[in-house]
């Protein structure tokens, strides 16, 4: 079962650089999350601040509260580690292990955790992943072959079957589809519906069809000008979002007139 | 030249019969400090005269010699027939002759704390030093040690023996002594290489020298020049212990003959006497040679060679090098038979 | 989390039970040392590097320092006797050794840059891809790998055979050098034709230059500043060569000016001569100037000034990558 | 349309017109070429003349070809092979142990510059490795035989007496440890920036995608350079140390100043006199050879450059399958 | 005064690849003539063969005639770089060379080829050319400031200049103003309006509307698919081919409805 997030006064920073600004959000459990908005206001920023994938980046750091399930994940005593465990990531562009076979791929994460897998348990598992991740099928007969041999699609469910793999709470995706063609969208998208009855899952995307098609609640990014913080504009469920916006630049936004 | 290291002050005057020209000479490293400070005071009266050496090596310096690139060579080792017979290609049709010009003491130097760095020396008969090189005597409180130093404290430590690890005119030296005065204990055919296993092998007479500086309990075999302030070895000769000195080094040369089966005119090759039982000789010795044609193809080259060789050998030469190097000066009988040869060079 | 899971698509896939998964809290506690550990080693080996640099150039400062003065570097080795001072007051100096240094150096750039260059240029701006460009391109790198007592060898061979035995002159060792520049050069230039924009080369052409005069005009030009800082690094690796130049430049105690006949000295064969030499003799009558260890002085005082050298040129070739680069918009 | 009038053109233009430069673009072209092909014709003189000079061994009357090596090696040898192959042992164990050595280090701080210093320091950490690959190898010839061999003497000696059941460390130490581990050791500090600053360039490369792809799944820091920067970057690594393996196998003077020479088939690290280098060989030995054994020598450097020309070839090879 | 161009049964390859199957043109003397079309149609490929341009890519070669004023460019006798010094071209990106300054960047073309020019011959020239390229007024007072400091509009001009400095008859034009905003675009079309007095001018757009603005006459070039060769598919005066094609290919593309 998926797991809720509450974003309290979150400021993001690049260095000294405040990206975005004070973003209060809550994310329902079980449901998927859109977040839209033009470019640079802060979408894939804030989607990495939930499970601390920020702070590679170097100079980068937040204020404010990450709560999973009321657990703050920038609380002193959590392991970024840990919170990545908890909360899965789906980049933007399919990103398989190059050296490791399918198989390989999806065991990768669950490998880190347990050494000691029996070959049985590891069977099921990936079975379990790949068919979870709508890949089963096509896959089963050439599980060793390398992961890159796939097609960008497959790719990227295959990396979407790695990270369920780890069995984590919420599952965050960033723009999962822009380097898919409209097929492999859909499939990802029909998964993306699936998976929400296990999962939390929020989803950056660009394309407002798509944020209007799969999710529950969509949060609308903005940003003054270009070098401003970006910030949290407009918070709705989605039939609200993209029907009858209560936020003016929001609804500028849906209906295409900028951005 | 640019930068050359002379004093201002004392311009030396060119006589008219002083040499000019450009002269090379190659060959033997042991000879290097000697022959700079030959250098040196041959351009006192022959300041026009540019003069260099390499020390690349007597075998090299021959090689370079024979090809006519180089006026003379210094070598440890005198000419075999078959340079010899190539030198005439480069000596207007005459052989090569070689001349004793750098006598020098080898020392046995050993780093021992408690007796080196005490400044003590310490005893040994030939055999003891074969046996030591030959890794009979492994350790430095070893009976026949111990019999030959009674005065010494002589700890429970291991020797390690360290030799020259590239051919060697002083490793050949050194092996034509322990062989001539200990045959029982030194089976080895002699050669300018090491011949066993025994010990540590290093490159040059400086290698020798530092590696030994840097342990405990370590001996080898170095030109004089050398050694520096470190521990020699005291040589049995006659009922006594000789100590190393250039004046001991040259008894024992005066007390050798010339070996009469060197081929060609004009050589003057040494046989040493390591055995010998005069009192007071060093019997352990180097001796370099020049390399040199009787005649010259060129002029200047022969004027040159004549008055350099003469200059080399004079009693004023010996000297210069002894100051520079602590080496043995010729002794009058040996520097007899070099004038005549240099004499008899040619000068058209 | 630590039910049993179904799956999205229950009746097809396994049941999975995640706790057999999930990491025991003494496994991720191991994981956490580990990277920890891994991070200590890698810091570590770090530091362990610095020990050697640190050993290196310090010894070198230091036993250097004593003996480096204007006396040292502005005499040559000439009427050095033994451990006694020169007239002058010092112990000889290096003079000659770098005026050697100088020249040998200088005669392996005027051979290796103009080939190198000319190399890279018919590799990038000619030959396009072709077979004979790869097989050169991967002959150039594996030349570079040539070690330099081959070099050594080679132009030893080559003189004796095509000059005459037993040669040796300083443009002898500037061949032998130039075979391990040659590479470096041919390299770097290659990587600085390749940023060179394409744009450049077609608007040049485009107004009626010649090919050659595009070439040396505008493509080179633009990247001169990289050429020239790598092949500054090139001089920087071989101006510390020794083994090949014992046997192609020989050793000389005196000034020899003339690249071309002769032997020359070298500072690194400077410093191995000096090292060879270890103790200088002093006679009992010498007074307190003459210093038995002196050699070994200089030998430290003379890597002190190559080493100088050598950092100067590379500081040199990196100020001279970045400050004259071709601005960029 | 301007106010300025259009200068006179030089000339009306004829298509047919003989250009200017057109014979220098020919000459130029020509020496490009030249100096291309150059290449191929230095590497085949190289070789060429080597053999030239090392002929009258090789080839010509084998007997009499013994007999020189017998008398030039004083009887350690007994024919050109038997010579060449200690050495070729020797220069291969050295090099190989510098680069075991010279590998984990480099990696580490290759690293350790790209992953975990902050941007400033790796900046001053590379120029650092930069300046330890400037450093002329006389002079790590003179460190290590004058402060590194005395100094590392109780470290040789403690591994001598707890490692000395691996045949490897078998004891005694030799003192000074004038040792083929010694002289490892200053090989590696010698070929460590190569390795470093080819493989930290191969690190800064990794995609950052392939890093978050491990660190999204729970990876610690480590564990993300296990799975995607090593895999990443392994063909890179592999011919790094290739390149450093070539250079460990061609060094003359830092072996030639530290190393205890001997002529075995052995691998006892710890102890003087076992093996030797073909290069330091060379130098050793060429002051004192005559003509002939100038050429012996000469035959070991054409077994040398046969060597490194294959390791480096092979270096090259993988680099380029990899860039594909 | 500007010369014609007659382009007869060219065929233009890559290697062996048949990139611009058989085209036959005829480019009027001081007109401007654009070629447009869908891209990868070889518009580019064909500009570059009316100066052997094309002829510096490794392995490219054509059949067939251009005919300069009745002239085969390329004739055995004939030297490509004669041609281009008779044939300037202004290229998509402004390339201005990054070593030189504005004045040398004008004179490289009378330099780069070894001319010696009296100086007071060289400031005329200068000015002349910065004049024609509507870039006197903004740039002289730092002629000897870098060429590479201008801004992209500026640097498309200050190109412009340097190509018409030396003096050719045709001037071609690979998509001069896509790199530019719309105010650079306009001062490079009105400048091309000024320099069809003095040069024939050949321009590639992708912008049809400025295809519209700026032509007399109008090359639409098409290709039947990927991987095939491109061609001629309709050439007319530039009325004709926007407003009344007669071609139903050109008139899609015209209109909008592909490409
Ligand atoms: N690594 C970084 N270092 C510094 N600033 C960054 C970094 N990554 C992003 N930014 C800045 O943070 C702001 C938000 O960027 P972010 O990538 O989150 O926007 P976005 O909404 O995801 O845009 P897009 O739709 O283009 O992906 C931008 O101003 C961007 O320039
Ligand atoms: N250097 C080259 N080598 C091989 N093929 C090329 C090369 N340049 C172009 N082509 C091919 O030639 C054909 C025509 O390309 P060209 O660039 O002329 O098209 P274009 O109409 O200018 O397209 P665009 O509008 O994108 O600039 C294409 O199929 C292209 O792939
Ligand atoms: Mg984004
Ligand atoms: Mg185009
Ligand atoms: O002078 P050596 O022959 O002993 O080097």
């Amino acid at each position: 079962m998926g797991q809720q997030i509450d974003v309290n006064h979150l400021n993001i920073y690049y260095g000294s650089f405040l990206a975005v600004e004070d973003v209060n959000l809550h994310i329902a459990a079980n449901k998927v999350t859109a977040f839209i908005g033009p470019s640079g206001c802060g979408k894939s920023t804030v989607l990495r601040t939930l499970d601390r994938m920020h702070e590679i980046t170097p100079g980068a750091h937040v204020t404010g509260e990450v709560l999973l399930e009321g657990k703050n994940l920038y609380a002193k005593d959590v392991d970024p580690v840990a919170v990545r465990r908890d909360v899965g990531m789906v980049f933007q562009r399919p990103n398989p292990f190059p050296t490791m076979s399918i198989r390989q791929n999806v065991l990768a994460g669950v490998r880190l955790n347990n050494k000691k897998i029996a070959k049985s348990d590891a069977d099921d598992l990936v079975e379990w992943a790949l068919r979870g991740a709508n890949l089963w099928n096509e896959v089963k007969d050439r599980l060793d072959n390398p992961g890159i041999g796939l097609s960008g699609g497959q790719q990227q469910r295959l990396c979407i079957a790695r990270t369920v793999a780890v069995h984590p709470q919420v599952l965050l995706m960033d723009e999962p589809c822009s380097a898919l063609d409209p097929i492999s969208t859909l499939a990802v998208e029909d998964l993306i519906e699936e998976l929400k009855s296990d999962y939390t899952i929020v989803i950056v995307t660009h394309n407002m069809q798509q944020a209007a098609r799969v999710a529950d609640y969509t949060a609308f990014f903005n940003l003054k000008a270009v070098g401003q913080p970006g910030h949290l504009e407009y918070f709705a469920d989605t039939s609200t979002m993209f029907n009858n916006p209560q936020n003016e630049e929001a609804e500028r936004y849906v209906s295409g007139r900028f951005g | 030249a640019c930068g050359d290291n002379v004093d201002p002050g004392h311009r030396p005057s060119t006589n008219a019969a002083s040499i000019s020209g450009s002269f090379a000479g190659a060959g033997a490293s042991s000879q290097q400090t000697a022959v700079e400070a030959w250098i040196a005071g041959y351009q006192k009266t022959n300041p026009d005269a540019k003069i260099s050496y390499n020390p690349s090596g007597s075998g090299a310096g021959v090689v370079t010699f024979l090809t006519g690139a180089t006026v003379w060579a210094g070598s440890d080792k005198p000419l075999d027939d078959r340079q010899i017979e190539e030198s005439k290609q480069v000596c207007a049709g005459q052989t090569a002759f070689d001349v004793p010009v750098y006598i020098s003491p080898l020392a046995i130097v050993f780093n021992l704390h408690g007796v080196s760095d005490a400044g003590k020396h310490i005893n040994m008969d030939a055999a003891t030093v074969a046996r030591i090189f030959d890794g009979k005597i492994t350790r430095w409180n070893d009976a026949a040690l111990a019999r030959q130093n009674p005065d010494l404290e002589l700890p429970d430590l291991p020797i390690t023996v360290v030799h020259r690890s590239d051919k060697s005119g002083t490793t050949l030296n050194f092996l034509e002594y322990v062989k001539a005065a200990a045959p029982k204990d030194w089976k080895y055919e002699l050669s300018e290489n090491w011949p066993n296993d025994v010990g540590q092998g290093a490159k040059g007479t400086s290698g020798v020298i530092s590696t030994i500086d840097q342990a405990n309990g370590t001996i080898g075999y170095a030109d004089f020049s050398q050694a520096g302030g470190m521990g020699t070895v005291a040589i049995k000769v006659g009922d006594g212990y000789t100590e190393i000195s250039a004046e001991a080094a040259s008894k024992a040369v005066a007390d050798s003959a010339l070996d009469e089966s060197a081929a060609g005119e004009h050589r003057v090759v040494l046989d040493i006497n390591h055995t010998t039982s005069a009192e007071g000789a060093y019997p352990i010795v180097l001796v370099s040679y020049d390399i040199a044609c009787p005649a010259y193809r060129d002029e200047n080259t022969a004027r040159f060679a004549k008055s350099w060789l003469g200059y080399v050998t004079s009693a004023k030469g010996q000297d210069q090098a002894m100051k520079a190097t602590g080496s043995a000066p010729l002794p009058d009988n040996i520097a007899a038979y070099v004038r005549a040869s240099v004499d008899a060079m040619e000068v058209k | 989390m630590d039910q049993p899971q179904s799956s999205p698509k229950a009746d097809q896939a396994p049941a999975i039970d995640f706790d057999k998964f999930s990491p025991t809290r003494s496994y991720t506690a191991a994981r956490k040392r580990k990277d920890i550990a891994m991070r200590v080693l890698i810091i570590l080996a770090f530091v362990v590097a610095l020990i050697p640099l640190i050993s290196v150039l310090w010894t070198t400062l230091v036993h250097g320092a004593r003996r480096l003065n204007w006396d040292f570097l502005s005499h040559n080795m000439t009427n050095v006797i033994g451990g006694n001072q020169t007239p002058s007051g010092g112990y000889g100096g290096i003079l000659h050794a770098i005026i050697g240094t100088l020249e040998i150096t200088l005669g392996a750039m005027v051979i290796s840059i103009p080939i190198g260059i000319m190399c890279a240029v018919y590799l990038i701006e000619y030959a396009g891809g072709s077979k004979l460009a790869r097989t050169i391109h991967l002959l150039v790198d594996v030349m570079s790998g040539i070690p330099s007592i081959v070099a050594g060898l080679f132009a030893y061979s080559m003189f004796a055979i095509l000059v005459g035995p037993g040669t040796l002159s300083g443009f002898e060792g500037s061949v032998a050098l130039s075979l391990l520049m040659i590479p470096t050069v041919v390299k770097t230039t290659e990587e600085m034709l390749k940023i060179v924009p394409n744009d450049l080369r077609e608007a040049s052409l485009a107004l009626g230059v010649t090919k050659q005069r595009t070439i040396t005009k505008v493509v080179l030009r633009t990247a001169l500043s990289g050429i020239v800082s790598g092949s500054i690094l090139a001089i920087a690796r071989v101006i510390g060569e020794t083994a090949p130049l014992l046997m192609t430049a020989g050793y000389i105690v005196s000034t020899n000016a003339n690249l071309f006949s002769g032997e020359m000295t070298t500072l690194p064969v400077y410093v191995y001569q000096e090292y060879s030499k270890y103790h200088a003799n002093c006679p009992a009558d010498a007074g307190s100037g003459c210093v038995t260890g002196i050699p070994m002085e200089r030998a430290w005082s003379a890597a002190l000034v190559l080493i100088i050298v050598v950092l100067i040129l590379n500081l040199i070739g990196r100020i001279v990558a970045k400050v004259f680069a071709p601005k960029k918009k | 349309m301007t106010s300025a009038s259009k200068p006179s053109s030089t000339s009306a233009s004829s298509l047919t017109k003989p250009v200017s430069g057109e014979k220098a673009d020919r000459v130029f072209r020509g020496v490009a070429y030249a100096c291309g092909i150059l290449i191929l014709v230095v590497l085949a003189a190289v070789a060429l003349f080597l053999l030239f000079r090392a002929w009258p061994l090789i080839g010509g009357n084998q007997q009499a070809n013994n007999a020189i090596i017998a008398n030039f090696t004083g009887g350690k040898a007994t024919n050109f092979w038997s010579y060449v192959g200690p050495l070729l042992f020797g220069t291969v164990l050295v090099a190989a142990l510098a680069l075991v050595i010279a590998f984990f280090v480099s990696i580490g701080i290759a690293l350790f510059i790209s992953h975990y210093a902050p941007k400033r320091l790796a900046a001053v950490l590379s120029y650092i490795v930069d300046i330890l690959a400037a450093i002329p190898s006389v002079i790590y010839g003179l460190w290590g035989g004058l402060v590194l061999v005395p100094a590392i003497y109780p470290f040789w000696n403690w591994v001598a007496e707890h490692l000395g059941w691996i045949p490897l460390f078998a004891g005694p130490a030799a003192n000074p440890p004038r040792t083929v581990a010694t002289v490892a050791l200053v090989l590696a500090i010698m070929i460590l920036p190569i390795i470093t600053s080819i493989t930290r360039d191969i690190f800064l490369q990794t995609p950052k995608l392939l890093e978050e792809a491990a660190l999204g799944l729970g990876a610690t820091k480590w564990e993300m350079i296990r799975l995607s920067v090593l895999p990443f970057a392994r063909s890179g690594i592999i011919s790094a140390s290739m390149l450093g393996l070539g250079r460990a196998l061609g060094e003359t003077m830092a072996v030639l100043m530290i190393l205890s020479p001997g002529l075995k088939y052995s691998f006892r690290l710890l102890q003087a006199s076992q093996n030797q280098t073909i290069a330091a060989n060379i130098a050793a030995q060429y002051p004192e050879a005559d003509s002939i054994g100038v050429s012996v020598l000469i035959g070991t450097g054409l077994v040398l450059f046969v060597i490194t020309f294959l390791v480096n070839l092979l270096a090259r090879r993988i680099t380029e399958k990899a860039s594909k």
